[in-house]
């Protein structure tokens, strides 16, 4: 059975590690911080200038001041600091945050990814993902297998206009956890109940399997 | 101290003309010069490029210059929130420049700090880098962008004082520092104006030095665009 | 929260060794890491490559491991102040090279935030340019800069917070900030450690991410190069 | 009788105009803030964080943590800001800093500058001046006309390593203000009591008279 987008947040979750500063996109890279493992400590960074963010704010406590990158209203934990856009971008590009969470339209074989244009259609821009993807050293993906015409979105090479090169680490899908190797995707983990076929046959880009493949534990 | 208050927007917005470059400070609906939007509107002028990270939506924030057609050119990093944006620019009404928002920052503060050109690894490979020098340092690929050239820049502040010092609250600070000093003349609306000597010189974000006319608002909408909470219980 | 306290300077400044390169905050004796300096002397490290604006004088600051003959190079902007540094400098021992003070600023800027290079016009024409690519850009000459590249970075702040969060005071502040981040491991010590949330997340200086260890330094010297007074009549 | 180093200094201080910014260079340019016109403001900006410096403190109020460029500890006026290294050269190269004072060993002709370095004597540093010189629209040296031996600093080319080139618009030395033009220094005004033709005799570079040369007046 397919993870649904909390539970591909919840397997996302598992990659932090103690002491991690973390950006995280719009969308199903918002969920993960429901699932941060206990004894770690991990801070959140938004490149519209905090870092230390806290959940949504109590009824009446919204500050229109005080928000992130998906211009929701926030709130700080101790510790947390504010700062302008240069400097937020100094943290990203100077690889000062550890891990980048984001979503895509199209990921590649070789790790190109594709989110923010569909020519002549839809063009919201790239926002901070270009720096972002173009500076982590640690990237994970969290998209849908296919599209709703059942199309992969995991292929030789992207269709959309790309967002950065070579630069995806790892993906989470519903039905996979696969990393980027020298010939293409690599399946580490299937989704509770998918099977390794199932994987192969929604991966358009070149796959092999690799030899621990496992089912994902929670 | 070199005084640098103007008495209201009127006076703050003065020269500004059609056919100019503006800078404008803020993230979403978070921080931007509300009132100078406003009498940008009112001035009624146009063919204007509007240099800023969003575009605001259909009826607040720049959604307002776009709804009078005074926008001729848009640099952006995201400009998702907005219908109006994208029939306008879907047509072909409306130029839009779209660059990486690291990149729109740091042009600003390359303008800013009098760096004509820096090298960055944002957008190598992508549409963002067509016509662009690239180079590899370090066996990484970077494009070169330059500093933006603009006429005027309109910044928001929370708290100024008659010097043109500058303290801004939480993230409505985003680009408006960097975005002080980078045009040819920088203007600056505020919620609390104070008399020089009152804000603590090691707690000043923006020296006054960068900027040229400061006055108080009054009003502040301060619209919230996504409003999330949680119960209290 | 991430800690990055650490309990003492002999912690803070676990793996530095011989032929590394460090980065040192402080313009003058004014905010420089003065506990960090003597644990430097202490570990009698040697052939080190210290890049800092000045070079302290004969026995406070970077003069102290100049006595000590433990620097191989040294990158700064202004040497007058240490007879010392000149006599090692003029007989060969001490390599040594000067750059412009801003240059020096926007390379440690640049090492923090990820710029490989940057154009400035700073030493066109002059010495400093000999070597480097030169460029023209708005009809006016400019040099391209490379980001340092440093082992250990090594600040001084006022008061700092568990989470690395600084401030600073006065024009302690200096070149402090810009080299926060720019080396592999940036190590800073304060006068005043407080526990996270005790700082105004407004009001920090630099943001604890650009830290990787914190410690509070007791007893302060700050010594005083040029007393200048005025009588009180 | 040519002026000594406080008329430099008062000679240079009219040269200020209201509101202007200024950074003023170790030596004599120091001594231009004791002769500031009467009702104009300017503020004094120093390299090392800091934007409106006052006097010396008082005996006893010394701050080691304030002091100003010449590592002199001084005090701040009302409006004052403190910044870092990176931030106040962004005022300086950005220019923001609406006129530069400072000294020079030699100034060629055409506007050269060498003031930090001797070869094999003197090496002091440059330390923000070639940022200074580099950037500023509008820098007035302060400098002695000749040296000990009574040769000449206002040079055909500079002999010393530059600070800078092309960049001095104004000089006032001991003996007289003079321009920097297309064809050399240009003779502006002379030292009370100081003839044109000491002027010329301690000029070793091309200099031609200004039409409506005068004596300076204070």
């Amino acid at each position: 059975m397919a993870l649904d987008k909390n539970g591909i947040a919840q397997r996302i979750a598992q990659e932090l590690k103690h002491g991690y500063y973390v950006n995280l996109g719009i969308g199903i890279p918002t969920l993960v911080v429901n699932y941060i493992p206990k004894n770690i400590d991990v801070e959140f960074q938004s490149e519209n200038g905090v870092l230390g963010m806290g959940p949504f704010p109590f009824e009446g406590d919204e500050d229109a001041d005080i928000i992130n990158a998906g211009k929701q209203t926030i709130t700080t934990l101790k510790g947390a600091s504010f700062f302008d856009s240069s400097t937020s971008f100094a943290m990203i590009r100077g690889k000062h945050v550890d891990l980048t969470i984001l979503g895509a339209m199209e990921v590649s074989e070789t790790g190109d990814i594709a989110n923010w244009k569909i020519p002549g259609k839809m063009v919201k821009g790239m926002g901070g993902a270009m720096d972002l993807v173009a500076s982590a050293e640690n990237i994970i993906v969290a998209m849908m297998h296919t599209n709703r015409a059942g199309m992969s979105k995991l292929l030789k090479s992207c269709s959309l206009p790309l967002t950065g090169v070579g630069c995806v680490k790892k993906i989470v899908t519903e039905l996979a956890f696969l990393e980027i190797g020298p010939t293409g995707f690599i399946l580490l983990e299937t989704a509770p109940g998918v099977t390794v076929e199932q994987v192969i046959q929604a991966t358009q880009g070149n796959i092999s399997v690799a030899n621990d493949v496992c089912e994902m534990s929670f | 101290m070199i005084n640098k208050t103007v008495p209201n927007v009127t006076q703050a917005l003065k020269g500004v003309k059609n056919n100019m470059t503006l800078l404008l400070g803020g993230f979403g609906l978070c921080g931007i010069p509300e009132k100078a939007i406003a009498e940008l509107v009112r001035l009624e002028v146009m063919n204007l490029t509007c240099i800023s990270n969003n575009a605001g939506i259909d009826d607040f924030g720049l959604g307002l210059l776009l709804q009078q057609k005074q926008i001729r050119k848009m640099i952006a990093s995201y400009v998702g929130e907005n219908a109006e944006f994208e029939r306008q620019m879907l047509s072909g009404e409306l130029e839009v420049e779209l660059i990486p928002q690291g990149t729109l920052a740091e042009r600003s503060r390359a303008a800013q700090a009098g760096f004509p050109g820096f090298y960055t690894p944002a957008g190598y490979g992508t549409e963002v880098a067509e016509g662009k020098e690239v180079r590899e340092f370090n066996g990484k690929m970077h494009v070169l962008e330059k500093a933006f050239e603009a006429d005027f820049g309109f910044i928001k502040a929370w708290k100024g004082d008659e010097a043109g010092n500058l303290i801004f609250k939480g993230t409505a600070r985003n680009f408006n520092p960097n975005m002080c000093g980078a045009a040819k003349i920088t203007v600056v609306e505020v919620e609390e104006l104070v008399s020089a000597g009152s804000l603590d010189p090691n707690q000043i974000h923006v020296p006054g030095i960068f900027i040229q006319r400061i006055f108080k608002g009054t009003g502040y909408e301060k619209r919230i665009e996504q409003r999330t909470v949680r119960s209290k219980t």
